[in-house]
């Protein structure tokens, strides 16, 4: 990911760091938007049910694709994202 | 590839075991935030009423079940997020080796 | 709260800050949660109602519990707390 | 027993006078953060027409009232929070002892 | 700001890094209280409307207000904010 | 005045290189924070059924006018608080002369 000749270390940690700090941000926004969509709140038992459990993974895949959507504007927009 | 794997790469030997603190640094910090945002939302899904100040029976099981199907469902977006993260890496190097960039 | 031997200072440091970023985020957790339960938003003057003040104190403690029994479900499941 | 004191014990006299300023940093950010999440909260509940650029008497006295109502709310809670955690340490404390574990 | 002999390089960076962090969570709660306040959420194309732009104008100069009324407030009471 | 540049006066010069440092990594965070909201905010407006597991076209087109409008948003609401706070920062120095504490 863009590491053209960084040589200094310091900011190679720094770079891993916010790498994984923003894979476990998107990873939680993940589980808390398909929560939303998908889990009936009335917690009768403690198990998801098969319609749940196909909702999170369609969920899952097109929380995925707005992520690369969204990304691909803003990189055409400024270059923020790499 | 594991993405771990990937971002270590990225770094120089020596500082390596500096990174893995990080890395435990942060999973230790992501999982009481976790915990918390557990409480907060079972909570409030459970709990209405306050004529009480203990949680009767009802909201206790209420509490548990949401715990446990939060947990659940957690655990299964784990699995298809690593699932997307390693399509989406292969297509990247596939990508890269067609560029010739990748030697 | 498991120091087994941990000599490392900069770990010990480490862990008292963790603990502390995790009180806080449980009381400020708190303070929103009974707040959405147990306030008024009408805002008629600054404060708060004999019911309010009632409300706040048990929604407190029924906040503590439901804190220990998820606390307890995640210990026995993988001991992440502790 | 002061959940700080606490914390303070299991650290080296040398780290000390560091986590002392840790625990002030982290003082001064949650206040921050409290004093944006109380605007967050009262401008949400008071502020609903965009007509013009000023706010106006109503919204004004709604907003001093929202303010001055989650502070009151925010120190009864932390009076509470602070005697439940005092409880569960000398639960913890009687458990530890009885165990034969907390020499 | 506050800045009464403190000689402390460390210190200093201290400060300002908070005095930063603090004003982008202030611009973030503005976008996204304005954001609630003003955008019609069905996007039927990408633009913002004559109403949409005047009301954004006007929410956040609102807002900027409250934060001085909730300041004010504060500081009479504690000290906290400066 | 621009705001970076107070804080910056308030720090000796031999640190500001390190403040320059961290400024950065803030904006690098920040921006990824950004995207995070807006991946977020979007995907709750926009996508309601879960029968397939690819979006469809209205769904996508949603998506691109929702974080459009976004950027859009955010930009004049940074335009706006841009004038707000340099207002704020010279009422501030006016203040201070008068008092005769701004030599």
């Amino acid at each position: 990911m863009a590491q053209q000749g960084a040589p200094d270390p310091a900011m190679a940690i720094e770079m891993a760091k916010q790498e994984m700090d923003y894979r476990v941000a998107l990873f939680n926004a993940m589980v808390s938007s398909c929560y939303e969509k998908c889990i009936d709140k009335r917690y009768k038992d403690g198990d998801l049910s098969v319609g749940e459990n196909s909702c999170i993974d369609r969920c899952s895949s097109k929380y995925w694709q707005v992520t690369g959507i969204v990304g691909q504007m803003l990189g055409a927009q400024g270059g923020m994202h790499q | 590839m594991d993405p771990n794997a990937a971002a270590m790469a990225a770094v120089p030997a020596e500082q390596q075991q500096q990174l893995l603190q990080e890395i435990e640094k942060m999973q230790v910090r992501d999982s009481l935030r976790m915990y918390n945002s557990l409480v907060e939302r079972c909570f409030k899904d459970c709990v209405e009423s306050f004529r009480r100040k203990d949680l009767d029976a009802t909201e206790e099981k209420c509490v548990q079940s949401c715990a446990a199907k939060f947990m659940k469902h957690s655990a299964r977006v784990g699995v298809r997020f690593g699932e997307l993260s390693s399509e989406a890496e292969s297509q990247m190097q596939q990508m890269m080796a067609q560029q010739g960039t990748g030697k």
